[in-house]
Order: structure tokens, then sequence, then C-alpha cells
């Protein structure tokens, strides 16, 4: 079980980097959501 | 009369010898004279030699990101109008003019030449006058004009740059970088710059910024001059000067809307100071 | 919304799937042993990367040519997805090298290209942020695009002919040469490159509608200002 | 033929405003020297080693200066507004970009050939030899490099933070011609005959690449 730790750490980084990546989209996605919400109702004329 | 000055100063088309006004032949001396306010030359062409050319704008939008500057914007200049753009600062007439002069592209709508369309060919490319010189700093008047006479392939290129130097009243300056020369100077080589390779639609984007009172009153006789040679003028200007005098035609602007356009005397002039129809 | 629900649980099923598979169905390399586990998820992922930036340079072409924004928003949206595939490549390399050759990076063709690449899009990424009018940024980052991406191949071909000391063994050759490569672990690497192309369809999906929602939000923006 | 035509009005253009101030020409020459100086204090070369990566130093010493030198290529056109005005009188934009990159060329190789006896004699590289083979490397490196540069200054013109952005864009984009003409020089200076035909070509496949992306996709660069 030689470099069990290295490929181990491999995975996990590898996963982190896109976790945090989808991590920040959501966030990001979620933020303009409620910032459109926000828009929209203070213009009842769009949809 | 030596015939060789019977041409039309800014496009040395051949007048018709009916055309023949004695005080156009000093070209120079006429320029000096009207440049001091003293003396009106008064100049007939023959409109179709220029091949009259208009605009037409249809439903043109231009959108920088969420903000219209210009918002479906559709008229007609007729071949040979001289038309006055008016609004307030950011009404959208500088870009409704580097539209006309195919610098900015629509994000939506359709701009056209009746009459002719531009091509490659010279004349029935829009002369533009803008905000800045569009000429070099480092080179001289004269190398200037014939740089541009050079790319646009106009016969005989000194012999032109000399006539319009002349006609602007730089020809003394002619060999001095472009760098020294004062604002109302440098306005007078940009106009020259814009009309070196006879356009037959000429745009004018705020040209009286910089010129003196008399520099108004000669840019205003010249463009009078081309126009009545058929030219088709779109300026944008701001209140009523001697060129706003020149308007057989005016369109106000607001927030890249057309809210008022008029061909007639009296409402004009209230479109161009008041904004009113 | 639950379309990308499903979308993003396979993709993350399908990755786990491929962790698994490289794990405990794969068979231990002979000479490297275990810590060439760690390739099915490098190169699969480094594959992945490749064909994203592939994605941005078709959306960029498309914008020069059909200039709509939602190419524009496609290809940011691809840019950053491969360049978060690089990055993972880019780690996993040298924890991958160090056991192995003894040292954390070589200035070797693939490993030099590869950083090249992605420098290129960082730039790229770099060129957006500095650009303030939308539809400008659209298309001068998708003209620096199609120049990056023209550039790539130069990039390789010129470090790999030019530029490497010790020629290695190379573990896979061009798609489709999987030559000396067991067919299980062949399977497991396809598979493998499957599980990647599905995380980074998926998050190309979501960053699109996150950039989608931007201009949304600027427009509203401007149409609230003017009110 | 328009497009040559207006190519060369340009061209002259652009040759008569530097020379007549020769602000490009002077900066850039002094730029590698001082660099080509710094260097030798930074690695102390002996006669070998610098034979070894005297090159690769010119080389990187070109590419930075070209970055500078390429930077006002677009900048200076927007003082006066005077990029409209071009694109009001020519044909075809692509001459605006044609004549731009000749002119840079010609600079470039002006500065290498100042340049080329110093690095000579400071870096104990004989350069005389094979000259026409050097000639040949200089020109397609300069001509690569200057089309790259001249379509980047034009993007960079038009963004925020343009100085530093052009050397950021240009440099990785520029790995190619470093590696293939840098090792191509050394060849030149050990007398290996190999490398050179096949470098030279892919030098030539660069240049052509991206003359032809400038060709199809120019004029999107210069709109508004």
């Amino acid at each position: 079980m030689k470099n069990l730790d290295s490929v181990f750490a491999a995975y996990v980084v590898g996963w982190g980097v896109f976790f945090v990546f989808y991590l920040t989209i959501a966030k990001r996605i979620s933020n303009l959501r409620a910032e459109l919400d926000r828009l929209k109702n203070t213009l009842p004329r769009a949809k | 009369m030596p015939l060789i000055e019977s041409r039309c100063r800014f496009c040395t088309r051949a007048l018709r010898d009916t055309d023949h006004d004695p005080r156009v032949f000093l070209n120079t001396r006429a320029f000096l004279l009207r440049s001091r306010g003293a003396a009106q030359t008064k100049l007939t062409v023959d409109q179709n030699k220029l091949s009259p050319t208009g605009l037409r704008f249809e439903s043109i939008e231009k959108r920088y990101g969420g903000l219209y500057a210009l918002r479906r914007v559709s008229f007609e200049i007729s071949p040979g109008e001289c038309a006055v753009l008016a609004g307030r600062n950011g009404s959208g007439k500088t870009t409704l003019l580097r539209i006309a002069g195919q610098l900015v592209r629509p994000t939506t709508g359709k701009l056209s030449f009746p009459r002719g369309t531009p091509d490659a060919t010279g004349s029935a490319r829009p002369g533009y006058v803008g905000h800045s010189t569009m000429v070099y700093d480092e080179l001289t008047a004269e190398e200037n004009l014939l740089l541009f006479a050079r790319l646009q392939n106009v016969e005989s290129p000194v012999a032109r740059a000399d006539d319009l130097l002349r006609e602007v009243g730089l020809y003394e300056r002619r060999a001095s970088l472009v760098r020294t020369f004062s604002r109302g100077m440098r306005q007078r080589i940009a106009i020259a710059r814009a009309l070196i390779h006879r356009p037959s639609v000429l745009l004018l984007d705020e040209p009286a910024t910089g010129l003196d009172p008399i520099g108004i009153t000669w840019l205003a006789n010249s463009l009078r001059d081309l126009n009545k040679a058929g030219c088709t003028i779109v300026i944008s200007l701001h209140g009523e000067s001697e060129i706003s005098a020149l308007a057989t035609r005016a369109v106000r602007l607001d927030a890249g809307n057309v809210i008022a356009d008029t061909k007639t005397g009296a409402s004009l002039r209230d479109i161009l100071v008041y904004g009113a129809a | 919304m639950t379309k990308r629900i499903i979308f993003g649980g396979v993709a993350i099923l399908l990755v786990i799937a491929a962790a698994y598979a490289a794990f405990f169905i794969a068979p231990e390399e002979r000479t490297m042993g275990l810590i060439q586990r760690i390739f099915y998820f490098h190169a699969a992922t480094a594959w992945a990367g490749e064909m994203t930036f592939f994605v941005c340079f078709v959306a960029n072409l498309l914008y020069v040519w059909k200039r709509q924004p939602k190419y524009d928003w496609l290809s940011v949206s691809s840019a950053e997805v491969g360049l978060a595939c690089i990055t993972v490549v880019l780690i996993t390399g040298p924890i991958w090298a160090h056991p192995v050759w003894g040292i954390w990076w070589t200035w070797d063709a693939r490993l030099t290209s590869t950083f090249v690449l992605w420098l290129l899009y960082v730039s790229y990424l770099l060129l957006r942020t500095l650009v303030e009018e939308p539809d400008r940024r659209a298309m001068l980052s998708a003209l620096f695009g199609i120049f990056a991406f023209l550039d790539v191949p130069l990039v390789f071909f010129s470090i790999r002919w030019w530029r490497t000391q010790h020629p290695q063994p190379v573990i896979m050759g061009g798609s489709g040469s999987g030559s000396g490569l067991d067919p299980t672990m062949s399977k497991v690497f396809f598979f493998s490159v499957l599980a990647m192309h599905m995380l980074a369809a998926f998050l190309i999906v979501e960053r699109y509608i996150l950039e989608k929602m931007k201009s949304e939000l600027d427009f509203l923006a401007r149409e609230v200002e003017t009110q | 033929m328009s497009l040559f035509s207006n190519t060369a009005v340009l061209l002259s253009k652009e040759l008569r405003t530097e020379f007549r101030s020769r602000e490009l020409l002077t900066t850039t020459v002094v730029f590698i020297l001082v660099v080509l100086i710094l260097f030798s204090f930074a690695i102390s070369p002996t006669t070998e080693e610098s034979r070894e990566f005297g090159p690769g130093l010119l080389w990187l010493a070109i590419l930075f200066a070209a970055s500078l030198m390429l930077q006002p290529c677009f900048l200076r056109e927007q003082n006066n507004d005077t990029l409209s005005s071009l694109r009001l009188a020519v044909s075809d934009p692509f001459s605006i970009f044609l004549a731009k990159l000749i002119a840079n060329t010609l600079f470039l190789l002006l500065t290498e050939l100042i340049m080329l006896p110093f690095f000579a004699i400071f870096y104990n590289v004989p350069v005389l030899p094979e000259f026409h083979w050097l000639l040949l490397v200089l020109s397609l490196g300069s001509l690569g490099i200057s089309i790259a540069g001249t379509a980047l200054s034009a993007i960079s013109a038009q963004a925020r933070m343009r100085e530093l952005l052009l050397p950021l864009l240009l440099l990785p984009l520029l790995t190619p011609v470093l590696v293939v003409s840098a090792t191509v020089t050394v060849s030149l200076f050990e007398r290996v005959p190999i490398v050179k035909g096949k470098g030279i070509a892919f030098l030539g496949v660069f240049d052509v690449v991206f003359l032809t992306a400038l060709w199809l996709f120019g004029e999107y660069l210069l709109e508004e």
C-alpha cells in the first residue's frame, strides 16, 4: 500500500477543486436569483 | 476669365458657364474675404453632377450592454438635404452619426444610402468630421491630406490636397506638423480631411467646436456651398448659429429616440433651440 | 430545475463509479503500483479539459459568425470549466510524478505544454475582466480565444520536438492507440473519460445559466434605472 | 489591388512617423542592451555556457522588447481617433494590419541587427559563419512576433490596463517562436546542421497560421 497517501491526496484535491468551483457557481446563481427577484418586484412591467 | 478656375471649390468639378460667378475665381482671396465676414460668396453648381445620395435609417438600435444609445431610430434624409441633429449630451447624436459613417456597427437595424451605395471607389463614402481631428499630429498638414487622398485613390492627390489647403486657409502652414496647430486650425484640417475624396454625404459632429466666430462664418459658408453643390449634410449641433441657419431639416433626439422631426421653417427653429415640435 | 439536478446527480454518480473502478476494478500496474491509479483521474480530466477548450473554440467561432450573446456565454463557461480541469491536471500531475520520478516538476513536453495551455486560458479570462462593454468584450475575447486555440498545437509540437531532453514512455499515445494497456485498464480509463466529460458538461451548463442570469440582471437594472 | 496600394501608403506613413522621431527604435535598442548586460550579471557566463544560453537570452530580450515596442502600435491611433479615419479610408481593414506588421517587423529586425555585434562581443558567440541562416531565423521569428503582436495590440488597446495586458496576452502565445528560434540559433552557433531546416519550416508555419487568422478575423478586431 505504498503511496496510498499520494493517491488519496490527488483524488481529494482534484475533487475539491471541482467542488469549490461548483460551490462558487451555485452561490453566485442564488445571489443573482435573489437580486433578479428583487428587481422584478420593483419593475411591475417586466413579467 | 481663365477657364481652369471655373470649378467648384470642393470637388473641382467644372462649373457650367451659366454658373459663373466672378467671385469664385480667386479662391484664396474669396476665402480670405469671407473669413473676415466681408463677402458672401454665392455658388450654384449643377446638382446632378454629384450623384446625390440620401441616408436611410431603418429601426437602427445600438445597445452597449443593457444601455441603449439608440432605440429603433427610423428616418430618412433625402439627397441634398441639410439635416441638423439636435439633442442634449448623451442623447445619441454621436452614435447615430458614427453609425451613418459606418464606424459603429448597429446592434440591429439597417443603414442604407438610397441612390448609390458606398463602395470602395470613393465619393459615395461619407465624409466624417468627428470630435477628434482624426489626423496625425506627427505629420504635416499636407502629408496628412496626401495620406488620406492616396488611401482613397483620389485623382492627382497633390493638386487636390493643395486646393483644399488653400480652401481651408492652411496653405501657408502646409509644411508644419499638425501638433503645432491651434484648436481652430485643427478643426479646419479635420474638415479638409473629410472632404478630400469629394464625398456626396458629409457627416459633421459638432463641427463648430473650437472655431472662433470668423471660423464659424467660414464653416457655414463652406457648408452652404457644399450643400448647393449637391452634397447631403448631416450635422449635430447645440443651439442656434449661422450653421443651424442652413438647416432644411431638424431632427431632435432624446435618450436614443427621435422625439421631433420637421422640415418647415418655423418649427425647425423651435426644434433646434427648445426641443419642442 | 429538476433536469439540472438529475444531470448533476448522474455526473457525480459517474465520477464516483469511475473512482471505484479505478481503485477496485482496474488491475495493479506492474512497475508503478498503486500510484498509477491517479492516472484514471488525471488523464481523464486532461481529456475532458481539452474537449472543453475545443467547445470554447467552437463557441468563439460561432460568436464571431453569428454575434449572439449565447455563444459568448458558452465560451466563457467552457473556458472556466476547462481551466478548472487543467488546474486539476496540473495539481494531480506532480502528486503522481513525485513518488515515481522523485521530483515534483520536470520541464517535459507534456507538462510544459499543458502549463502554457493553462496560461493562455488564464489570460483569456483576464482579458474578459478588463473590457467593460459586453459586445466588445465578447468579440475581443472570442478573437483572442481563437488565436489561443490555434496556438495550442504549435506550442505542443514546438516543445515536443525541441524541448524534450528525455523522451519517456507514452502512457496513452494518440487517441486510439492504446498500446500496452491492459483491456480492463483501458475500459476503466474510457469509463473515467466519460465520467469526467459528464462532469464538465454539467459544470458548463451551470456556469452558462449563471452567465445568462448575469446579462438578464444587467438588462433589468438598466430598465429600472431608466424608469 | 487596392489592398496592396493601401498597404504601401500606410507603410510609408508608419516608416515616416517613426524615422522622424526614432522614439521606438532608440528605446527598444537601449532596452535590449540593458537586458543583455543585466543577464550577464545574473548568470556570469563562461564561454561554453554562453553559447548554450546566449541565444535563449537574446530571444527572451527580443520578446520583451517587442512586447514593449508593439504597445503604442494601436494605442497611438487612439489619440486623435485616427483609427476611425483609416477605417473610413481603406477598402480592406487588413491593409491597416499588414502595414503595421510589416513596419513592426522591419523595426524589430533593425534593432536586432544593431544589437547583434554587441551580443556577439558580450557573449563571445560566433555570429558571422552562419550569418545568412541567422538572418533568416531572425526575420521569420520577428515576423511571427509582429503578426501576433500587432493583432493583440489591437485587442489590448481596447481594454483597461492596456500597458500590462499586452505582454500577458502576447508572451504565452509566442512560446513556440521562443522555443524554436532559440533552439535553432543555438544549433547555428554550435554548428549542428539537423535542427535548422525543420525549425525554420516551423517558424514559417507559425507565421502563416497567424497571418491567415489575422486576415480572416482582422476586421472584427477594429470595429466598434
